[in-house]
């Protein structure tokens, strides 16, 4: 492989795994956006989208495809189950969880979110338990999980090309760009997206215009949700493994893709989850795969000295 | 010298200009007040003064000194320290396990003795030997980050309401900014900080910190008795109602032994009558010596206790004077008061 | 439609953790009258209003409004009968345009005319809403976004028209034309219950006026009586005249 | 309101260490004990009934493996009808793992062995599963002259001089006597063999990857040592993070380089799934290597049988449970009758290293820690499920058998017996 | 208000009635049947009770939430262990190591925290966060000096005077370990009521008027930042010197950070009787209660290897994210009263007594 194949190569990789990260941090980003609430089980609700997502495959016999069709019809179902089942879970999450804590003080969610994610863990260990054949019986129910292709993995530049790009990655994309437009639609344009920014600037304010507080931040949650589901479903179709603790380490770095981009802030979202992508990508290749970590934080850090409030945050300015 | 310059100040939020070229003056023991419509700029100024705004152009000079940390050699120093730490933290990090191996375990036997000088010296001559791509890169680069990070963090607290604070100036905010989980008394014990010296370890280990404390909570407590609140010195600040929150945080200002007093609109929601105790308490301030600058929307007390007034319309300075000057200027009237005074 | 006051409220308690706010608020609200209500700060006005609004919950008492019981409805709820109030400190959405501030005040409304025609009334009893209609609420000076805040709530077609302190912190000539606006909403058929600091120019406005002090109506008469009361002259009107 | 939330909390912690249950056999309080050199065991106890303890993680990741080998153990005692001479055999299995480890934890397994020897009825201790775990208890239990052994670390600075730390193995040896005890071949013999396999595989070049982890990077530096003098080319040592979502950036960097085979220090839990995964999903038609620490079904599942088919290959220490002859044999057949399952690859060493204490405990013939310790090492020629074996002087088992396996239609397959 | 006296006295006296009941514990669970006693599990209670209020100076008192104190955990263990492990040349005793540990954690603290500390909260948050991770791989990835997955040991033990501590016996190490929490707790307390303390409270509850007043933001986040780290650091010497090991760098991840700031805000945010007690909860209910739960479930025949539903190991995350749920929904405030409460029975004792010392002067 030449250099310039390496180097466009890392970026394929770097810009889909970026996607991917982006999608998951657009759900912290509205999530914080509206109640200011770090939601650490963000990352467990993808992780029991996954499940889910396998569950279906497994259901359908989708796995039993030897050799996928360019794009299996499977996607389909999966691409709305997932992210309804994620969405309500979310719902009902913020229901019971958090909108009890609203005026508790600020750490009281944060514990709670904390909780959360422990018991979500727990589930989706039980859940890899379930005795289906996609989850060979359920007797190692901690290990990883293979999550079959649906997709196929035919090279489209040609089987003897040295880079490879296949219906994976540009799915990847198809599924995100998409859902990235619509939603920022939705938060510019709709009722629904002014009652949501509404609420973000004075929930007072936004009660006293007829706004049903509760039920915005529940649509944000519901949102959110429906996006990590949504990223369950292309997380595993690209990288074919999912475990019940995956959901600390993907919600982490999706969690830093906002806080670089600027929390609060859509479009800051899917720039941190981009930039954070390929530089994963280009640390692993330029520098060493055991470092890659320090490399992002390192940079996460620089960045923040000289902009502190990430990429595309606005400097805030206190009202005094 | 008068004690605030506040020169042709101008403050830009976005494109919005909320001050324009405003200047004003104030002497040592002056009542001096802003007045204006809402969102002419008046609170902004007191920000601006205080430090908790940078003003876009112009100068203000408290006692003749701006308001901000001074570029002394010290932070050059600093700055070019922080520089030089960095690019040999940069170097050393990039090199610390071949360092380490070259001096400790190389020259470490397991249970003998230790030959510390040979081991400096092989770690030294380690990184004389290493290739400058290790050594020489990292160390530009972490002296390029190091001192664009320390200039870039250091000009944005550059103005910080802290130096402004030492430099004699406090102030009181539009609502109440009283410490909630504080008692009263450690409300006021906070405005003391800066003329305290208890340090750390002392603190820590109790090394001669009761004297300093009781002395300090007596002038605590004269404080709250200068604005009527001994009695409540022990209650949780939340407790207090709006009225003595107010005057708490006069005590609280007070109590950092200000040469100059800001009071951002003091007697919003007070009645009548209670204002005309504020007055009272504003001219008790004043005749400590005190000069005092005053927001404020009641006509009565601003006319009644202020020896010179600004009065501000969208962030412009439209008339300066003694009360009944500003009274008698009909630009105020038309923009401010209303033809009809009644 | 039932006769009677168009909003009542019944000895209402409420309060934040152990501090009692209320103790037991009576008033009533006849359609088509300015009704104020005044009293020092601290006093329980706004506490009132916020009952009255359901941001608010009251512990005991009943509050109805055209009608109807409504004392444990939601906001959202009450909005969309016909109660709509300019919040203290008028809580502009600050990075939203004019125009949008406007869209959420008619943010139950599913008449697309109706709402048309509003913002037409809106925009030429504040002209310069209309000029700025692009522009971002956080930049309006004072007296604009009061403007802003009274054009909004207008725009949700109220019954009762809940006014907090809409003087507060604006300039005396912008007060008098914000209490002009109020004279001429009225004159239109509004109904509005007004909370206000300056109860020299609250009293002179309204029909009718409460006196609100340590949680509990003291004094209720009509507001030129009020005006004259000694006891109120000594308390509230102080040496404004 | 308040308050009897606070005491019910309390309480709560209190009581956690009440429990219920009956009382047992009250002793001499551990507090008197002073500290010395030689070993003061507790006294008391039940006279007739000796104790063995089981420490393993049963939370988490290794959980399934972890119960065949506790089955193994029960096994072996029950073949004895729980009795060894006059003694009778009380089996407890105890988890050093953690909630929220999610694996081992080094305070529970340090606590476990402090337990261990306060029970004055315990005599012998197997544990611990991860070798990092067993760097706790070693000290502890030697110093009570507790006899261990072990189903399945792999370290080998644990018993052996000069291959790991400069003060290993006499640290974990304070009384100076030998209790430790292993049934698993260490890994630098497992290095050693895979990398002779290789050699024999015909690769020239090889790319070597380690999960960063104690058993991982271990097996990957033995690999890597023994691959210099048999002539393989290493092109590239490097740690990976065994939580990233994927590793293709790494394999289009290990593409470049164009080796032979890629060789992975690592288990399943280390995401060696994800890494075969990838380095198909890659184009990198290579062999793969993998250490005992994947040989489990849940390797296969996880990465998808598809993706190991043919090319990746598996040492182990010992032979697959149903290529067991003798002995070995017999032991399958008894365990897929007793618990109606397929046993998983260590669950031999579970059965082996209670037959061990066991086989030392009627040797020693008297409930005495430190005469049951020495009597382990003592143990010669023990007909095992591999073959006839002996302690060495360092506590290793002397069988050096290990296999080397491969995935044939989404089975292991065994291949050939390795290193002999 | 009956109940009121009784509140009055928890409330306020929290921290001796603890220490008070720390005191006879060994006395009372010597005469625990064996298999229930409990009390030489409460070590790591008292070591993780210094992280905790290590983080109280943090969070509780300055309110910034650090969600990486592992990593100074971390730093201090390793610290400890290069400092002392007899593989490295310097070989120092626990006396001069564990003070030096705290040095360097101090001085973590302060370079780390120079870049980051004006980070508006949950900025601050991620990277903390990130800290704690990096942290792990550094120690791993430098595994030249740190022995990587090795980690460092054996550890020698504390000796004081003549007497040797062992992992025997662990008595002694109780009540040393006690000893050392109490002079941590003492530190904090003469802290929190002192000018020091002060401004972090101030700085927590309204960072622009405590500005405003003259307090300089960054030198009193940054000391509160480099406090904790050290009392964090410390706590990590004195784990290592525990366990006789630094343990593997994994060991010091996020979980030691979150179990450290549900201590905090399950106990009570900015109460150092309230972190003790909520160290005696979490650590009890995760290290102990759990524990013997498991241990007696497995007795009783209860487990089915099979299905991963009757294994009760595999149910502890359920109960422990539970328990986080409803304690926050029922005490969001925290099991211990706040000072707020304290304020509201106006007893600042302190503030009190020299009220008093003046009244009696004059």
């Amino acid at each position: 492989m030449s250099n310039t194949e390496v180097l466009l190569q890392q970026l394929i990789i770097g810009l889909s795994n970026g996607m991917i990260i982006a999608l998951i941090a657009l759900g912290y980003t509205m999530v914080y956006g509206i109640v200011e609430l770090i939601n650490f089980a963000h990352g467990d609700l993808f992780m029991l989208g996954a499940f889910l997502a396998l569950t279906v495959v497994g259901a359908l016999g989708l796995d039993a495809i030897p050799e996928p069709a360019l794009l299996s019809w499977g996607f389909i179902p999966l691409l709305i189950i997932v992210p309804l089942f994620c969405a309500t879970l979310n719902w009902s999450i913020d229901r019971l969880a958090y909108r009890p804590l609203r005026d508790a003080p600020r750490l009281a969610p944060l514990v709670s979110a904390i909780g959360v994610s422990f018991v979500l863990i727990n589930i989706g260990l039980f859940w890899g338990g379930l005795r289906m054949d996609v989850f060979n019986g359920g007797v190692a129910a901690a290990s990883p999980k293979d999550f079959p292709w649906i997709v196929s993995s035919a090279n489209l530049l040609g089987p003897d090309s040295n880079i490879i790009l296949t219906w994976n990655e540009l799915l990847v994309f198809a599924i995100t760009v998409p859902l990235m437009i619509g939603l920022s639609v939705l938060v510019k344009f709709t009722r629904l997206g002014k009652a949501m920014r509404a609420v973000a600037q004075n929930p007072t304010a936004a009660r006293l215009m007829g706004i049903d507080v509760d039920r915005v931040i529940g649509a944000t949650f519901l949102i959110g949700g429906a996006l990590a589901g949504a990223a369950a479903v292309v997380y595993s179709s690209y990288n074919h493994t999912i475990y019940f603790q995956m959901g600390f380490r993907v919600g982490m770095d999706a969690f830093t893709a906002a806080v670089l981009g600027g929390i609060g802030n859509l479009p800051g979202a899917l720039v941190g989850g981009l930039v954070i992508g390929v530089i994963r990508a280009m640390s692993d290749q330029y520098i060493a795969t055991e470092w890659t970590n320090v490399v992002v934080f390192a940079i996460l850090i620089v960045v923040l000295t000289f902009r502190p409030s990430g990429i595309l945050g606005a400097t805030v300015r206190e009202k005094v | 010298m008068s004690l605030l310059h506040v020169d042709d100040v101008t403050m830009q939020f976005g494109g919005l200009t909320a001050v324009n070229k405003v200047d004003f003056r104030v002497e040592r023991g002056q009542i001096f007040s802003v007045i204006g419509p809402n969102g002419a700029g008046k609170t902004t100024v007191f920000n601006a003064i205080t430090g908790v705004y940078e003003p876009t152009e112009g100068i203000i000079l408290i006692d003749g000194r701006p308001g901000m940390r001074p570029v002394t050699p010290r932070t050059i120093l600093g700055i070019a320290l922080v520089g030089v730490l960095t690019a040999a933290g940069f170097t050393i990090a990039l090199n610390l396990e071949s360092m380490w191996n070259a001096a400790i375990s190389a020259n470490y036997i397991y249970k003998q003795p230790f030959a510390w000088g040979k081991a400096i010296g092989d770690a030294l001559g380690h990184l004389r030997s290493a290739p400058a791509t290790l050594t020489l890169l990292p160390a530009i680069a972490g002296l390029l980050i190091g001192v664009a990070g320390a200039t870039s963090v250091w000009r944005r607290s550059r103005r910080s309401p802290d130096v402004v604070a030492r430099q004699g100036v406090a102030r009181t905010f539009q609502n109440p900014r009283v410490f909630h989980q504080m008692t009263v008394l450690e409300n006021v014990l906070v405005g003391m900080d800066t003329k305290l010296r208890t340090r750390f370890w002392h603190a820590a280990c109790r090394l001669g910190f009761k004297h300093e404390h009781c002395s300090s909570v007596e002038k605590a407590m004269a404080m709250l008795r200068f604005v009527e609140l001994e009695d409540e010195a022990g209650a949780a600040a939340s407790c207090l109602s709006y009225g003595h929150q107010r005057r708490l945080e006069i005590a609280r200002a007070l109590a950092s032994e200000p040469k100059l007093l800001l009071l951002d609109e003091p007697a919003a929601g007070m009645n009548p009558s209670e204002s005309v105790d504020l007055m009272e308490l504003i001219r008790k301030i004043r005749d400590r010596g005190i000069a005092v600058v005053l927001i404020e929307h009641h006509m009565n007390l601003v006319m009644g206790v202020s020896d010179r007034i600004a009065v501000l319309d969208y962030g412009n300075k439209i008339a300066e004077g003694t009360p009944d000057e500003i009274q008698a200027c009909p630009k105020v009237r038309k923009a401010y008061l209303g033809t009809d005074l009644d | 439609m039932s006769e009677g006051p168009l909003l009542s409220v019944q000895g209402i308690f409420a309060g934040y953790g152990p501090i009692e706010a209320l103790k037991g608020v009576t008033l009533n609200v006849q359609r088509g009258e300015i009704v104020t209500l005044i009293g020092a700060n601290g006093a329980g006005k706004s506490s009132t209003l916020m009952c009255i609004c359901g941001v608010h919950r009251a512990r005991k008492g009943s509050i109805h409004f055209d009608g109807e019981e409504v004392t444990d409805e939601k906001p959202h709820s009450l909005v969309a009968k016909g109660l709509a109030q300019v919040p203290e400190g008028r809580k502009i959405f600050a990075r939203m345009t004019v125009l949008e501030n406007l869209e959420l005040g008619a943010y139950l409304r599913k008449d697309v005319a109706g709402i048309k025609s509003d913002l037409d009334m809106v925009y030429t009893l504040f002209p310069i809403l209309g000029e700025r209609r692009k522009q971002l609420g956080g930049t309006l000076s004072g007296g604009e976004q009061q403007m802003l805040a009274i054009g909004r709530a207008l725009m949700s077609k109220p019954k009762l028209l809940l006014m907090d302190e809409p003087s507060m912190g604006v300039a005396p000539i912008l007060t008098a034309k914000i209490f002009d606006t109020i004279r001429e909403l009225n004159k239109q058929g509004m109904t509005i219950l007004l909370v206000e600091q300056n109860a020299h120019l609250a009293l002179k406005l309204a029909h009718r006026g409460y006196v609100l002090e340590t949680g509990e109506i003291v004094l209720e008469d009509k507001a030129s009586s009020l005006l004259t009361d000694p006891r109120v002259k000594e308390a509230y009107l102080g040496d404004e005249d | 309101m308040r308050i009897p939330f606070i005491v019910g909390l309390v309480g709560l912690a209190v009581l956690s260490g009440c429990g219920s249950g009956t009382p047992a056999p009250s002793g001499d309080s551990n507090t008197t004990t002073t500290p010395s050199a030689t070993p003061a065991a507790p006294s008391g106890g039940n006279p007739s009934v000796i104790k063995i303890v089981s420490s393993l993680p049963h939370t988490g990741s290794a959980n399934a493996q972890i119960m065949t080998i506790v089955n193994g153990i029960k096994l072996a005692i029950d073949e004895v009808g729980g009795k060894v001479g006059d003694f009778t055999i009380v089996y407890e299995a105890w988890d050093d793992a953690s909630p929220e480890r999610g694996q081992w934890d080094p305070a529970i397994e340090s606590a476990n062995a402090q337990k261990a020897v306060a029970d004055p009825d315990v005599m012998a201790y197997i544990g611990t599963y991860n070798s990092g775990a067993a760097k706790y208890s070693m000290p502890i239990l030697n110093n009570a002259l507790l006899l261990m052994v072990s189903p399945a670390n792999t370290w080998p600075g644990l018993t052996k001089p000069g291959v790991g730390e400069a003060n290993e193995p006499m640290t974990y040896r304070p009384s100076g006597k030998i209790t430790y005890y292993r049934v698993v071949p260490a890994d630098d013999i497992q290095g050693l063999v895979a990398a002779q396999w290789a050699s024999e595989m015909g690769c020239k070049k090889v790319y070597v990857l380690h999960d960063r982890e104690l058993y991982g990077q271990g097996i990957a530096k033995m690999f890597q040592q023994a691959s210099g003098p048999l002539g393989l080319e290493i092109l590239g040592f490097e740690g990976i993070d065994p939580k990233a979502s994927n590793y293709r950036s790494l394999v289009t960097k290990i593409k470049q380089s164009a080796p032979d085979l890629v060789y992975f220090g690592g288990t399943t839990q280390t995401n060696a799934g994800q890494l075969a995964k990838d380095l198909r999903a890659g184009g990198l038609a290579v062999k793969f290597m993998v250490p005992d620490g994947c040989f489990e079904d849940a390797f296969i599942e996880s990465a998808g049988a598809a993706n190991l088919e043919g090319n990746t290959f598996i040492t182990f220490g010992g032979l697959p449970a149903d290529k067991l002859t003798g002995k070995g044999a017999e032991y399958y057949a008894n365990y897929k009758a007793k618990y109606n399952s397929e046993p998983q690859a260590y669950s031999a060493y579970g059965y082996e290293s209670a037959r061990a204490v066991l086989e030392a405990i009627r040797i020693a013939g008297k409930k005495d820690r430190a005469a049951i310790a020495a009597a382990c090492g003592q143990i010669k020629d023990f007909d095992g499920l591999l073959a006839k074996w002996s302690f060495d002087e360092n506590g290793d088992i002397t069988t050096k058998t290990l296999s080397g396996n491969t995935v044939k239609n989404g089975k292991f397959e065994f291949v050939k017996i390795l290193g002999q | 208000m009956p109940a009121g006296g009784i509140r009055r006295i928890l409330v306020l006296r929290a921290g001796w009635i603890l220490l008070a009941i720390a005191l006879v514990l060994p006395v009372f669970d010597s005469f625990l049947p064996r298999e229930f006693q409990f009390a030489g599990l409460m070590r790591p209670i008292f070591i993780l009770a210094i992280l905790g209020l290590g983080l109280n100076v943090v969070t509780g008192y300055t309110g910034l939430l650090n969600l990486g104190l592992a990593a100074f955990m971390a730093i201090g263990a390793y610290s400890y262990g290069i400092l002392t492990c007899d593989i490295y040349p310097y070989q120092l005793s626990f006396w001069t190591a564990l003070p030096l540990t705290i040095c360097i954690g101090a001085t973590a603290g302060i370079v780390l925290g120079l870049p980051t500390i004006r980070l508006r909260g949950d900025y601050l948050a991620i990277v903390t966060l990130g800290l704690g991770e990096i942290m792990q791989d550094t120690l791993k990835n430098l595994d030249g000096i740190t022995q990587g997955t090795q980690g460092i040991n054996p550890l020698p033990a504390p000796r004081l005077f003549n007497y040797q501590f062992s992992p025997e016996n662990w008595i002694p190490w109780y009540y040393l370990l006690l000893a050392i929490l109490a002079v941590v707790v003492l530190f904090c307390r003469n802290l929190e009521h002192s000018r020091v303390g002060r401004s972090w409270i101030a700085i927590r509850e309204d960072e622009i008027a405590a500005t405003c007043m003259g307090i300089n933001p960054v030198k009193v986040k940054l000391l509160a930042f480099s406090v904790g780290a050290e009392l964090a650091a410390m706590s990590g010497g004195l784990w290592a010197a525990y366990l006789g090991s630094t343990g593997e760098p994994g060991n010091y991840d996020f979980q030691i950070s979150i179990i450290a700031l549900c201590m905090v805000i399950i106990g009570g945010m900015g109460n150092i009787s309230g972190v003790l007690l909520g160290a005696v909860v979490m650590i009890g209910f995760n290290s102990i209660l759990l524990v013997k739960v498991t241990t007696i479930l497995a007795q009783k025949g209860l487990i089915d290897t099979q299905n991963v539903i009757t294994v009760p190991s595999n149910w502890k995350y359920m109960v422990f994210g539970f328990a986080l749920i409803l304690t926050m929904r029922f005490k969001p405030e925290g099991l211990l009263p706040s000072r707020q409460i304290k304020a509201e029975l106006h007893e600042m004792d302190e503030d009190r007594r020299a009220l008093k010392k003046k009244a009696g002067t004059k």
